[in-house]
């Protein structure tokens, strides 16, 4: 490393002295060593190019002395050579490495939620009220068989049962290693206490978050962390990982310092040591082998565990989708662009994958093309920031939808992008016992929580609003979208109509 | 101006149907007496009927019931049935002038069997090669639609108030055991006669008020199973659920009730393991088929008609019995119009159904 | 249930609350020779240089009595008990049946006999009568000579040169409260008080006492050195007060009464607590804790007393000393130490196979009482003899099952 | 009784129960005065210790048989028979920091107040109802709850 940086601090801390009590609380929970104290001066100054804007000091402070601004840009303003570009490649030249960042793609590319409008009823038809009438969002994860038979029990045997989930709304897979016991166990328990599923990634389940698994969608990834037959039967949804929205194409890797001795028993892997992810899965090299595995975990488990199979959205989206349904999967789950990630190169996150709304709507266009959407719950994934994000999903096509950030931003992150870093301040994507300690998982689980009672009333009241009393009946529902601004390449993909066409 | 199938149209409506189980069948007087006192809730803009056990001398025949815009439509369609049936009879449906009925489309019957050749072709049952022919005339012969296909039945409508339709259709001159009859309340003036109700397929005919929120849920579901949606009402969504879930998939009409108006997920809960179980299934397989939001319909085939409520029981359901007649309407008053001295009259629950079926004995009879 | 409480400080009032945990009913007789209600001994030198006045001396509100319907009687002595009778004969005559009985008389001040000495010219610095009584003669400019450096002799000395008063300790021992400060840490306490004006002389002892004409008073110490004062306070130690037991059959009198574990003497129904007792430090601590369980058993419950080592805090003209235990050890023990000379810190650890058995502190005392906490329960410190002196020492310095169930508490 | 428990695993180090203590127990109640004109700052009745990683707030146990009440030479240190809870009566005390030698938690330290000594010690914010400093612990690492004794 150079010792003099051509860039200067992108963030500046100030400190109003008229209100810092020196309580050094910002020192003691700065976890990218941008606060100190100086105990021999009792002063407090900080270094502000360590800053990464999470705001764990402001929010800690507490008489509110502390404010993080971002720094004017260091340069003559340049529309096309932004800050970001100029940032990057000076950080290349000085380190000469790949560019790593967290959490989702942050670059202002269209969010085609932001241009669908959804219904309601006037008049002919009444909207209902979910404080009066039931309302119901209970949605089954699985494959249907039809037609409907009066023989009870009959195929019981045989038949995998459906995952019933209180809201259309999961967990996103976020790994035991990437992200802290605490964070972990906070998804655990609050998916529990809602009636829906956490998805443990591809870190394994900890022994003692078992009590979870009957919530737990375990996931199987190229790297196999953790996975034996004892979690593979305790899980109650098994997905295996092909792509990841936030990095389509590439594999994982969880540095060794995440890695301590229960990462490790968790993984099944040696304490220290890096934990791979390859690109592909090495006995994946194409459909038919997904359908052996597919099939290998259904084997392994007496077929009482729908299978997932989790790919990015890509640009063939749907065939890909099809083929998935075709080779036995019983839920497909579709990762868009903008989903997030505990690390991942700079240029494949902000540069690889396709808008979720798109691929929604051609998966499910296309599943029912082929008349096997029955077959299959769709999860979409990857960006979901409100309960209106969440009904349009549906209404395009999804069954439930994964959420990822936002549940991290329940639990307190504020999306600084530093999680590959490990030191995460909030103690979410960090083993950092001093910091993981922050996130009380009571506290956690009931963030979470509320956050899902929040979102799930307001789809109650979307739902209420276009006359609807299930779920169900706005799944792939989609002549309650209408398109705003969107081209008509764009309705027509979607497969909805401009606002102001009628009904 | 768009029409149906154009663009969706909801609308308002008043239904009454009833059926004489021990098969005894009456002229179509009094359910023109009956849909005609609910006037209030039809605004002129569309009336209809369909009809059972109207045909017994072609009780095995497809009585095809079609209008046509124009010659040229008409030359179409008889093409194409030439090629797939044999016709047995054919004429023009029999109407007589009525002042406040105009711009009246032609009026056609054929009474036809179809060719075995042509299922084989199609490779499919019987029923779905004549459901698929009548999508086909429905979607792409241009002026021309059916108005109903089944065996021993026939939905009669058009634009104009349901008592002036029946008048023009002369219904006082058919005997059925089984009348239901629609007047429509549209939010806008299409003025087609197909758009009326009932809408059928094969012996199925319903006739419906309300405005399905599920809509497009619904739609796109049916349109996996080879269904073409043409007419974008919830009428026809109904048929064709109903042809899917009782034709195809072999549920008793009872439970196909409790798709299009499913139990909540409470009320399953608390069921005992077994029907707990086969009302899961249901819901699960079929949810896309619950009709959601305010409906009340009828239902008419071959034996028997139903009439359900959405499961909030949104909109208006009667139904009385006196001795073998169970009648089913949107209000009260149209029972007893026609029938004064009923016996029982009861207000259905939501999502339950109230079916009336023809005694063992007199589908014997009839079918003989 | 009635019970008779011989004596009015600190045991007997501990006692009474000891009672009322169990007998909310019982008569409760408090026999107090001195003619106020309970207070704490050692708030004397604070009255004296009136930084505590007398309406602040009570240990427990004159409500706390009523409260616990207690009859107080002031200014009676028990002069006889008969054991078989259950009796205890008042110096008025009055008799007073009891089913339990509490010897907490307590001890008064060990005055040796010196030539000259008379109770007229000499103070004793133990109760309010004595400090009233000393009040009057200590004036600013005057002189005073303390006999016995220990801690009552020390808190005499702060109240009266706070009053203005030159004061002279004389000590036998070869450092101010040997039984308590190791050499060095009397070392620096010495030189405090030095510096303060206090003469302070050690290895010596006072041989005779003559009353000049002046009124002022002549004294002759074993070394022959002669000291002229006007203020003699004699500070060498407390004798229980066992008189009413003596010679009673069944009762041991080992300088102090002997008891049981459950502080029982060996008369039925006859309780023993505070300085009376044998063996006990005259602590206020010990009074209080041995009354309550006292209490408690005369009441009916089943405690065991389990001796407490003495321990000391002490503020000296603004210096604190905490002392616990064998404080002032040294040969044969391993000694861990920290000194601050210039901040007249120090503070030192005394351990004895890996135990803690001795601390003192001086001025930085902070989280004093965990090593009290460490010394009483025996623990062993091997795991954590390093950090003991650490400035940040705290709880989170034990093993994690010791702070653990301390937090639990 | 009802005590305040850490909870270790969830205490992050932050030190607020010491600042939202020492603002319960100024004159003011108010952080900018307790701080800036009362000078309190470092005189929180509650201690949080530190081994990083681990940290712990410690205070006072509010015990049944206190060694601190045992060992007060002047009664100003008493245990509210009602309520049990510990305190200091201030005005009585004398500050021969007894209490400070006695506590087997080291959860008394000296103190002053306006020149008068005043032992900094949890008195579970007598008349406040929840205290300060488990209302205002921002990771529940504290908390006030009744446990049975030995739970």
């Amino acid at each position: 490393m150079p010792t003099l940086s051509l860039m200067p601090p992108e963030f500046s801390v100030l400190r109003d002295e008229n209100k810092c009590i020196k309580c050094l609380a910002c020192a003691r929970q700065c976890g990218f060593d941008a606060q100190k104290y100086d105990a021999e001066d009792d002063r407090l100054y900080t270094i502000d190019a360590n800053c990464v804007n999470c705001q764990r000091c402001v929010s800690i402070c507490p008489v509110g002395a502390l404010t993080i601004y971002k720094n004017p840009p260091p340069m003559r303003p340049n529309a096309y050579w932004s800050e970001g570009h100029l940032r990057n490649i000076i950080k290349q030249a000085e380190t000469g490495g790949v560019l790593l960042t967290g959490m989702g793609n942050d670059q202002p590319f269209p969010s085609y939620f932001d241009r669908l409008l959804l219904n309601a009823s006037q008049v002919t038809n009444p909207s209902i009220d979910p404080l009066r009438e039931p309302m119901e969002l209970r949605t089954y994860l699985g494959s249907r068989t039809e037609p409907v038979t009066l023989q009870e029990g009959q195929d019981e045997k045989t038949r995998t049962p459906l995952v019933p989930l209180e809201t259309p709304i999961m967990f996103s897979a976020m790994s035991y290693g990437s992200i802290s016991h605490e964070a972990f166990e906070s998804l655990a328990r609050a998916a529990k206490e809602f009636g829906t599923m956490f998805n443990t990634g591809e870190g394994g389940l900890p022994e003692d978050l078992y009590q979870y698994a009957d919530h737990a969608v375990v996931q199987v990834a190229s790297g196999r962390f953790g996975v034996h037959t004892g979690y593979l039967n305790a899980g109650r949804i098994i997905e295996i990982k092909i792509g990841q929205g936030a990095k389509p194409g590439i594999g994982g890797h969880l540095p060794g310092e995440k890695i301590n001795a229960a990462v490790s028993a968790t993984r099944m892997i040696p304490e220290g040591t890096d934990a791979l992810s390859p690109a592909p899965h090495h006995d994946i090299y194409s459909i038919e082998d997904l359908k052996q595995l597919v099939f290998t975990l259904k084997e392994a488990t007496r077929y009482q565990k729908p299978v997932s199979v989790k790919v990015s959205a890509v640009h063939n989206v749907a065939a890909i989708a099809s083929g998935i349904a075709r080779a036995g999967a019983d839920i497909i789950t579709v990762d868009g662009f903008r989903g997030g990630t505990g690390a991942a190169p700079t240029m494949i996150r902000d540069h690889v994958g396709i808008p979720i709304e798109l691929a929604i709507a051609a998966v499910d266009q296309r599943l029912r093309e082929e008349g096997i959407r029955n077959q299959v719950s769709l999860v979409a994934a990857g960006g979901f920031r409100s309960s209106a994000d969440v009904v349009k999903a549906i209404a395009l096509g999804a069954d439930a939808v994964y959420i990822g950030t936002a549940a991290l931003i329940a639990l307190g992150c504020h999306l600084c992008q530093k999680c590959y870093t490990g030191k995460c301040s909030w103690g979410i994507a960090t083993q950092d016992p001093y910091k993981t300690r922050r996130l009380n998982p009571e506290i956690g689980a009931e963030r979470l929580y509320n956050l899902l009672r929040g979102w799930s009333h307001e789809i109650k009241e979307m739902l209420g609003g276009m006359g609807i009393n299930s779920i169900e009946s706005l799944r792939g529902n989609r002549l309650h979208l209408r398109g705003v601004g969107l081209n008509e390449v764009e309705l027509k993909l979607l497969g909805v109509k401009h606002a102001g066409e009628a009904i | 101006m768009l029409r149906e199938g154009d663009y969706r149209i909801p609308s308002g409506c008043a239904i009454s149907g009833f059926i004489n189980k021990d098969g005894s069948r009456i002229d179509g007087s009094s359910i023109i007496q009956s849909i005609a006192l609910m006037q209030e809730r039809s605004n002129g803009l569309g009336g209809g009927f369909a009809a059972y056990g109207i045909y017994p001398e072609y009780k095995d025949y497809y009585a095809l019931h079609l209008l046509f815009e124009d010659k040229i439509s008409r030359n179409q369609v008889e093409e194409l049935i030439k090629d797939n049936f044999y016709i047995e009879a054919e004429d023009r449906i029999p109407t007589r002038h009525v002042r406040a009925i105009s711009k009246a489309p032609l009026l056609w019957r054929y009474f036809v069997t179809p060719r075995v050749s042509k299922i084989h072709e199609s490779q499919e049952t019987e029923e779905n090669f004549m459901t698929q022919l009548v999508m086909r005339i429905n979607a792409q012969v241009n002026g021309a639609y059916v108005v109903s296909s089944g065996k021993n039945m026939g939905a009669f409508k058009g634009v104009g108030y349901p008592e002036d339709i029946g008048e023009f259709f002369r219904l006082d001159e058919y005997q059925a055991y089984s009348w239901i009859a629609h007047g429509r309340f549209p939010t806008n003036t299409p003025g087609w006669w197909g758009g009326a109700h009932p809408f059928t397929l094969l012996d199925w005919s319903v006739v419906h008020n309300g405005e399905v929120s599920s809509y497009g849920a619904n739609r796109r579901f049916l349109e996996m199973y080879d269904y073409k949606i043409t007419l974008q009402t919830d009428t026809e969504v109904i048929a064709y659920a109903v042809d899917l879930l009782v034709r195809r998939h072999k549920l008793p009409l009872e439970l196909a009730a409790r798709v299009l108006a499913a139990p909540f997920w409470q009320e399953i809960d608390r069921l005992p393991a077994r029907e707990r179980d086969l009302y899961t299934r249901l819901r699960v397989v079929y949810g896309s088929l619950l009709l959601n939001g305010p409906f009340s319909i009828i239902v008419g085939f071959s034996g028997g008609i139903m009439a359900l409520n959405d499961r909030l029981k949104l909109r208006p359901l009667v139904a009385a019995s006196k001795g073998n007649t169970l009648y089913v309407a949107s209000e009260e008053a149209a029972i007893r119009e026609i029938c004064p001295e009923v016996e029982e009259v009861w207000y259905p629950r939501g999502g339950e159904p109230v079916i009336g079926r023809l005694e063992e004995e007199a589908q014997c009879r009839l079918s003989a | 249930m009635n019970y008779v409480l011989i004596g009015n400080s600190v045991a007997a009032v501990n006692a009474v609350a000891g009672i009322r945990e169990y007998d909310r009913e019982g008569d409760i007789t408090i026999v107090s020779a001195e003619n106020y209600y309970a207070y704490g001994r050692p708030l004397i030198s604070y009255w004296l240089e009136q930084r505590v006045h007398e309406k602040d001396l009570p240990y427990r509100p004159e409500t706390f009595f009523a409260q616990n319907k207690v009859r107080v009687l002031l200014g009676r002595r028990a002069v006889r008990l008969d054991p078989e009778a259950r009796q205890v004969f008042l110096d008025d005559g009055e008799s007073l049946p009891y089913d339990r009985l509490l010897l907490a008389t307590g001890g008064r001040p060990l005055v040796p006999p010196i030539n000259g000495l008379t109770p007229e010219n000499h103070y004793t610095f133990m109760t309010y009568d004595d400090v009233r009584r000393l009040e009057k003669a200590a004036s600013p400019g005057r002189e005073a000579v303390i006999l016995g450096a220990g801690p009552t002799g020390l808190k005499a000395m702060e109240s009266l040169v706070r009053r203005g008063v030159k004061v002279t300790l004389v000590e036998l021992a070869d450092r101010i409260w040997a039984p308590a400060l190791d050499p060095g840490a009397a070392d620096l306490v010495t030189g405090f008080l030095q510096d303060r004006g206090v003469n302070i002389y050690l290895n010596d002892t006072l041989e005779g006492v003559r009353q000049g004409d002046n009124g002022r008073l002549d004294l002759e110490l074993k070394s022959g050195r002669r000291l002229a004062a006007d203020i003699l306070v004699v500070a060498i130690g407390v004798r229980p007060n066992v008189e009413l037991l003596q010679d009673l059959p069944g009762v041991t009198i080992n300088r102090g009464v002997a008891v049981g574990p459950d502080l029982s003497t060996g008369l039925p129904g006859v309780y023993a607590a505070g300085d009376v007792v044998a063996g006990n430090p005259p602590l206020l601590p010990h009074a209080a804790i041995q009354g309550k369980i006292a209490g408690r058993n005369m009441a009916g419950g089943r405690e065991t007393y389990k001796p407490v080592l003495p321990y000391n805090a002490l503020g000296i003209l603004g210096l604190h000393i905490i002392s616990i235990g064998l404080s002032a050890a040294g040969e044969g023990y391993e000694i861990l130490r920290e000194a601050d000379p210039a901040a007249r810190v120090y503070r030192m650890l005394v351990l004895q196979d890996n135990r803690l058995v001795g601390g003192l502190l001086i001025n930085r005392i902070d989280r004093a009482g965990i090593y009290r906490y460490l010394i009483e329960e025996g623990i062993e410190v091997t795991s954590f003899k390093d950090r003991l002196l650490q400035p940040d020492f705290g709880l989170l310095s034990l093993p994690d099952n010791l702070w653990q169930q301390q937090l639990a508490k | 009784m009802k005590k305040v428990y850490a909870r270790p695993a969830y205490c992050m180090n932050c030190h607020l129960c010491e600042v939202n203590c020492i603002v319960a127990h100024s004159r003011s109640h108010d952080v900018f005065r307790a701080y800036k004109r009362e000078n309190l700052r470092g005189t929180g009745r509650v201690i949080v210790e530190e081994k990083l990683p681990l940290s712990v707030a410690v205070q006072c146990r509010h015990c049944t048989d206190p060694a601190c009440v045992a060992g007060c030479i002047s009664g100003a240190m008493v245990k509210d028979p009602a309520t049990g809870i510990v305190y200091c009566q201030e005005d009585k005390c004398v500050g021969c920091w007894t209490c400070v030698a006695s506590c087997p938690f080291g959860a008394i330290r000296p103190g002053e107040k306006n020149g008068r000594p005043l032992p900094l010690k949890c008195d579970l914010c007598r008349e406040e109802g929840e205290p300060a400093c488990v209302a205002g612990c921002p990771n529940r690492a504290l908390v006030f709850e009744e446990r049975r004794a030995g739970a």
